[in-house]
């Protein structure tokens, strides 16, 4: 019975570059292992009631394990459990989720997302030479992921004196177009600004665009979290200077793995971290990061 | 005979829907659980449905309705964690919401503004205050019998045939059913949205009638943010965006018309059914995301499309 | 009782409406409002019943001051109202409509048989138990549905009942009972307002008479007192010599020839022969089917069999192939088929035919003011320009404005469907001699009408229609009311 | 003299919000950078709101629009790469767009189904063509002059007064300011929109006016996309989500009415206007998001209720 496992992989959305290459990982993954690997993610972006409804149906179904980032700490708890009770065992990758690694779900499989915002806030600090004001342009309200990055970065900034943050409490908004317009808003802070900071891909990205209208990519220093072709292509050309990277390939993979050891009886470790890099002009033709861009 | 049939509505769309996913999928989309569960994920939508059935029927439209289901959620979510017991706490959550009502049908009356208007700036402002009231944040609430409302039942709950959510929403959508057919406020609702000037020179209090039609919408809105809270477990002020035009068109495949006079509630339930057992449907199948979209929209047209087609041959 | 309403004024924008009007009226009789369209009398009465606030003026009710500020406060006063735009909630039944904003309630609960009862007792008295009192108003005929409206006021036991142009969608014996109740009505003490273009009818039913023009009252009498004609001299302001104009009219061709046509329900079966310089007129009760077969022949409802001619063109065809085949057409019931009242009067008369006013489907609006400007005049619609919304314009102003389009579009054939309802003498005589003058230009005229004076008055020949069949025309000079009634009811 | 002060319509609204934020921000708000950048942030909605407004008037509504904007950036950018020149494939989005019209125009008239039904349904299925389309990612595409189509002018282009894009949204709001004004087919959507069964009795063909109506609806749409996707610079099957009620706040509030026949092109623009300066103004006063939230449903309310008051006044 092995052979014809069902593992769902349930992602918090299907339309960022982010997520296609945990879906490329966790097929391959799934290729290797002989399962079949189920992707279904909510059709809104960020709706946790419609990722429930997609846990529960699968649950309902009887898959063999499912695979969850889930869009919240504590909301996804209850499905989670009552797959528990139906024996369906569960990893969590990308976001945490309540309750205890190892026992209310298999395992967690994630980027640790404060080291991500501190690392970037570290670099951002040595650009600016341990001074100057900053500008943090925040996600969404509600999103734990990003919040614990823009903690991670407050934290790493505060440690230096003179620099100072001008702006925190602006969200982006879940879509680049709206990131734009957030940014075009607070124009003037920006002009004053010696550096950025940016918690994901939709944000990094409709900040870069204001920038470049602007005329301020390329000026002010500016760090960003997430890759994305045209992100990448920006650092090439100096408008961004960092990149903080996950590595979602890896996390879909290592996932799945996960799951499929636990199923077929073996035991895995509770919690297992996928890894940040900072990418950077500088180490970008690192074969590593090459491989991690999915660069040639 | 005929008339009989009308009356059914919308329910061919749903049978329609229902018996393409049931030969589809047959091991996996007509089973008991798999029927339990879209029930179980109507609830929300065809709660909020019923009062949105009376707004529309008065000719009005009530946007607001994705922002008072967060609102809800997260004053429940804050009474319980000022150690309210759950009744009150899922009572404060709809007497707050009949406040917004309140607020909505005041403006709309005095004013003598375009309910759109004013319940787009209540979509808006109400959300703001949710995610005030919540700082930003997602609200973690004790555990209590309300995360249990829309649970799948268990074994030993077998004898509640559905799970209490459910129930709550069928009995409301009774409630409200004999509201608009057997009460006087009810008829003086289905007059003001079919002619609101005959209503008026007949002496049909009219801006009193309008005032408690959104009272009772919003009241609908937060009895299905207690359902919505049960479902999430946490406060969540950012829940239910976009829930308004899921909510509108549940209202609106099920029969009603945004003329005013029209519409049923038994139709707005299977309006929300229609919708849910698409989505279910699509997930067994396993189609993409984008898939679904389409399919979805195809659904929709065909399932209100082969009602008006039974109507006109009838007539 | 008594009503009085002294220096009553009303302004709408630059309009007079009402320029100080007084009016008294004792319980035990029945007074008679009569003017020209746009004189001022609905405004009048929207003031009694509480739907306008006059800007001057007052009113008591047996010498008490009476200033109801919306409708509901004079229905609890005893005003009772038929207002002259049929004013029903489609959505609910007949009975509903009858006790609504009254309903009798128990625990909050209509109570559906006490309902049902009082509804039926209303229409009973105006003769009509037949009429279904569980039924949705818009499945009812318009003549029914007016009915209704009365019997609504009737339900609601008042002290004065107004009746704003009852009549003009009724049958004869539905009249003549809706007298016999007014009479009594009057005995019992209660004081009723009538309004009517139908002079006859006024002659008939009332004790007294107030003339409106312009908004002020220019004269009143004891009805049995004074000659109609001195009415209608009071009314428009001069004499109308001949109410019937009937110039010399050449038969021609004919130009629409219908045979065997059968509809969705009704026609079942007509056939006519319509000639150039020729008024047809079409007779018939309500719900003969009169409507549905000019509705036919224009091509708004289906045709089921049988073929029609226009000119060179054979078979049905849609609206906007007859307006460009050279046929016209005025709908019975303006206020949903006729007229798009939020639109302009310009608008509203050159809708059908636009090409007219630039080139490249381009439109001047000077133009095109201008070209209603013409008609305005013509037909004396009275409206502060083209630019005006017809909503704001009296009921008979409307009308004009309906037939002003086929005239803008200078259509060969028209078919009018009542083209006189709810238009004032003056105007009537306008249209009339308006009609005669096409049919003399060798236009071709179908007319439907339930007024039978003016079937007699303007058309050539006129064919019956009752139930849904079409009899053969004669010439006027072979009929008279009696033999059309006779024929309309099968009874010939 | 009052006539036209009527006609100035929602303008006070809009000079009432931008003369609130003048005097509370002075040295921030109302700069010529600032009013710039909101004429700028203005076009997107704008323009999406000229069809709207088209809509609105003939009786209809279309909630597509932020689907097409999304559809439109993809094959914008799918040209692109393709390697069209700039205007082809700009033109390819809008006539993709003007086709998504033509369906629904098509199930609107043929299958006798209401608006909000059939373009609920598109806009789902649009949205997922757009994500399919894309492979549910953002595209890049080749840089070319369509980026530079909502870029604040640079120094050497001052001559131009504004940018490109926002000429463009002026100059098609005149464009359609006149087709609704002076020519045949305008009128007649008005006259649809004011009263169907009688445009039809005037032999207006309603059928076809419709059928027109929603083409123009999405073309233009389309084109409201083809500035988003200058604003992007790549194309984004996500992007425009929710926009449906921007842009028909923007209509609503400039003056139209849902029943058909009224709305004024100038009262859209204003419409959006305000709600550009509203959410601009809200960030220079540095207020926090769900402050700003509960602001800006204040200000519409204020907004559109001064608007009928002097209306009132006038009257
Ligand atoms: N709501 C309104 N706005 C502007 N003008 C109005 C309005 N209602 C009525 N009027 C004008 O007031 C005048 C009187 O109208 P009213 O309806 O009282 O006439 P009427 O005597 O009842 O005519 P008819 O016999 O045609 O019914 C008319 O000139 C009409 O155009
Ligand atoms: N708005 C309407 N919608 C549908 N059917 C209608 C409507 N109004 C009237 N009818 C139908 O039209 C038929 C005839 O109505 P009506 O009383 O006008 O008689 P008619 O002979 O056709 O015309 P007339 O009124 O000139 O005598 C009725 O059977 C009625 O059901
Ligand atoms: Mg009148
Ligand atoms: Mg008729």
């Amino acid at each position: 019975a092995q052979s014809n496992l069902r593992i769902a992989v349930i992602p918090k959305g299907t339309t960022h570059v982010f997520w296609k290459s945990v879906e490329a990982g966790a097929r391959r993954a799934g290729e290797e292992l002989g399962v079949e690997i189920v992707w279904k993610g909510p059709i809104k972006e960020n709706d946790r009631a419609q990722q429930i409804a997609i846990v529960e149906q699968f649950v309902n179904e009887g898959v063999s394990g499912i695979v969850l980032a889930p869009l919240d700490h504590t909301a996804l708890a209850r499905p989670v459990a009552v797959a528990g009770q139906k024996k369906i065992p569960v990893v969590i990758f990308d976001s945490s989720l309540r309750g205890e690694a190892g026992k209310d779900f298999v395992s967690f499989v994630a980027t640790d997302n404060k080291k991500g915002g501190s690392l970037g806030g570290e670099h951002l600090g040595k650009l600016l030479g341990g001074k100057g004001k900053v500008v943090l342009l925040r996600y969404m309200v509600g999103s734990a992921s990003t919040m614990e990055r823009e903690e991670g970065f407050l934290e790493s900034i505060d440690k230096l004196k003179s620099v100072e943050v001008t702006v925190k409490n602006r969200f982006a908004g879940p879509t680049a177009g709206e990131a734009k317009t957030a940014s075009m808003n607070i124009i003037d802070r920006l002009r004053e600004a010696d550096g950025v900071f940016c918690p994901n891909e939709s944000s990094t990205f409709g900040m870069l665009l204001a920038l470049r209208q602007n005329n301020l990519a390329g000026k002010v220093r500016f760090v960003g979290f997430d890759t994305s072709p045209p992100l990448v292509e920006a650092l090439q050309k100096g408008e961004i200077d960092a990149l903080v990277a996950q590595d979602p390939t890896r996390m879909g993979y290592e996932a799945v793995t996960t799951i499929v050891k636990q199923i077929r009886g073996a035991q895995s470790p509770p919690v297992i971290d996928t890894g940040v890099q900072l990418i950077t002009r500088g180490n970008l033709n690192d074969p590593k990061i090459k491989a991690l861009l999915g660069l040639p | 005979m005929n008339d009989r049939l009308r009356k059914l509505g919308p329910l061919t769309g749903l049978v329609f829907v229902f018996a393409l996913f049931a030969l589809l999928r047959p091991e996996h989309f007509p089973t008991a659980d798999n029927l339990q569960l879209m029930l179980l994920q109507t609830a929300v939508v065809g709660t909020a449905a019923l009062g949105m059935t009376i707004v529309i029927i008065s000719g009005g439209i009530d946007l607001s309705v994705g922002s008072v289901v967060a609102l809800s959620t997260v004053i429940i979510a804050l009474l319980l964690n000022a150690g309210a017991p759950p009744l009150v706490a899922a009572l404060g959550g709809v007497v707050i919401g009949s406040l917004c009502g309140l607020v909505i049908g005041t403006l709309i009356t005095r004013l003598k503004l375009a309910s759109f208007i004013v319940t787009l700036a209540m979509w808006g402002a109400l959300r703001g205050v949710a995610k005030g009231l919540a700082d930003e944040q997602m609200i973690i609430a004790p555990a209590s019998w309300l995360n249990g409302l829309l649970n799948a039942l268990t074994d030993d709950q077998r004898w509640m045939l559905l799970p209490p959510g459910v129930w709550l929403m069928l009995i409301l959508a009774l409630v409200v059913g004999g509201f608009l057919r057997y009460t006087q406020i009810g008829r003086h609702v289905v007059a003001v949205g079919s002619n609101e000037q005959t209503a008026r020179l007949c002496g049909v209090p009219v801006g009193k009638t309008k005032l408690m039609v959104y009272m009772l919408g919003s009241s609908f809105a937060a009895l299905a943010g207690v359902l919505q809270f049960s479902y999430l477990t946490v406060g969540d002020p950012t829940t239910g965006a976009g829930m308004e035009l899921d909510v509108i068109a549940a209202v609106v495949i099920g029969g009603a018309s945004f003329s005013g006079g029209e519409g049923k509630v038994s139709g707005s339930l299977v309006g929300a059914l229609i919708m849910t057992v698409v989505a279910n449907g699509c997930t067994k199948m396993e189609l993409p995301n984008w898939v679904q979209e389409i399919v979805t929209g195809g659904i929709i047209i065909v399932a209100v499309a082969l009602d008006r087609f039974r109507h006109r041959k009838i007539e | 009782m008594t009503l009085t309403m002294k220096g009553i004024c009303k302004c709408f924008g630059a309009t007079v409406a009402l320029g100080g009007v007084d009016l008294r009226v004792r319980g035990g009789e029945i007074l008679a409002l009569v003017g020209e369209n746009g004189a001022g009398k609905s405004t009048l009465m929207k003031v009694l019943s509480g739907v306008l606030e006059p800007d001057a003026g007052t009113m008591t009710l047996d010498d008490r001051p009476f200033s109801p500020r919306n409708p509901q406060e004079a229905r609890r006063e005893g005003i009772a109202m038929v207002y002259q735009e049929l004013s029903l909630a489609p959505h609910l039944t007949v009975a509903e409509n009858i006790v609504l904003g009254m309903e009798p309630v128990r625990f909050g609960l209509v109570q559906r048989t006490t309902m049902e009862r009082a509804a039926f007792e209303a229409l009973s008295q105006l003769g009509h138990e037949d009429i279904p009192v569980g039924v949705r108003v818009d499945s009812l005929p318009i003549a029914e549905r007016q009915l209704v409206e009365i019997g609504r006021a009737l339900a609601s036991g008042c002290k004065v009942l107004v009746l704003d142009e009852p009549t003009s969608s009724l049958t004869a014996g539905d009249i003549d009972r809706l007298f016999v109740l007014l009479r009594r009505l009057k005995e019992q003490g209660h004081a009723v307002i009538y309004i009517s273009h139908f002079l006859e009818e006024v002659k008939r039913v009332s004790d007294r008479f107030v003339v409106l023009r312009d908004g002020m009252s220019v004269g009143e009498g004891t009805t049995g007192s004074v000659p109609m004609q001195e009415m209608i001299t009071l009314m428009v302001g001069r004499e109308v010599a001949d109410l019937y104009p009937r110039s010399e009219r050449i038969q021609g061709d004919v130009i629409l020839d219908v045979t065997g046509l059968m509809g969705r329900e009704k026609p079942s079966s007509a056939s006519l022969k319509l000639h150039r310089g020729e008024v047809l007129g079409i007779a018939g009760l309500m719900g003969a089917g009169r409507s549905e077969l000019v509705r036919a022949i224009f091509g708004l409802d289906p045709v089921r069999r049988g073929d029609i001619r226009l000119g060179a063109y054979s078979g049905p065809a849609s609206p906007v192939r007859r307006w460009k085949q050279g046929m016209g057409m005025v709908s019975e019931d303006r206020k949903n088929e006729g007229l798009a009242v939020s639109l302009s009067v310009a608008d509203n008369i050159t809708l059908s035919r636009l090409n007219v006013f630039g080139p490249f489907g381009m439109l001047f609006p000077d133009r095109q003011d201008k070209a209603a400007q013409i008609w305005i005049e013509k037909l004396q619609v009275r409206s502060r320009g083209p630019r005006q919304p017809v909503a704001s314009l009296s009921g008979g102003n409307q009308q004009k404005v309906a037939i002003a389009r086929l005239l803008h579009h200078d259509v060969d054939v028209l078919l009018l469907d009542e083209p006189t309802r709810g238009i004032d003498v003056g105007s009537k005589a306008e249209i009339y001699r308006l009609i005669d003058e096409l049919a003399a230009n060798g236009k071709a005229i179908l007319m439907v009408s339930s007024y039978l004076p003016e079937l007699l008055g303007v058309c050539d020949r006129v064919a019956v229609m009752s139930r849904g069949r079409l009899h053969p025309a004669r010439p006027v000079k072979e009929l008279d009311e009696h033999t059309m009634m006779m024929e309309a009811t099968g009874a010939a």
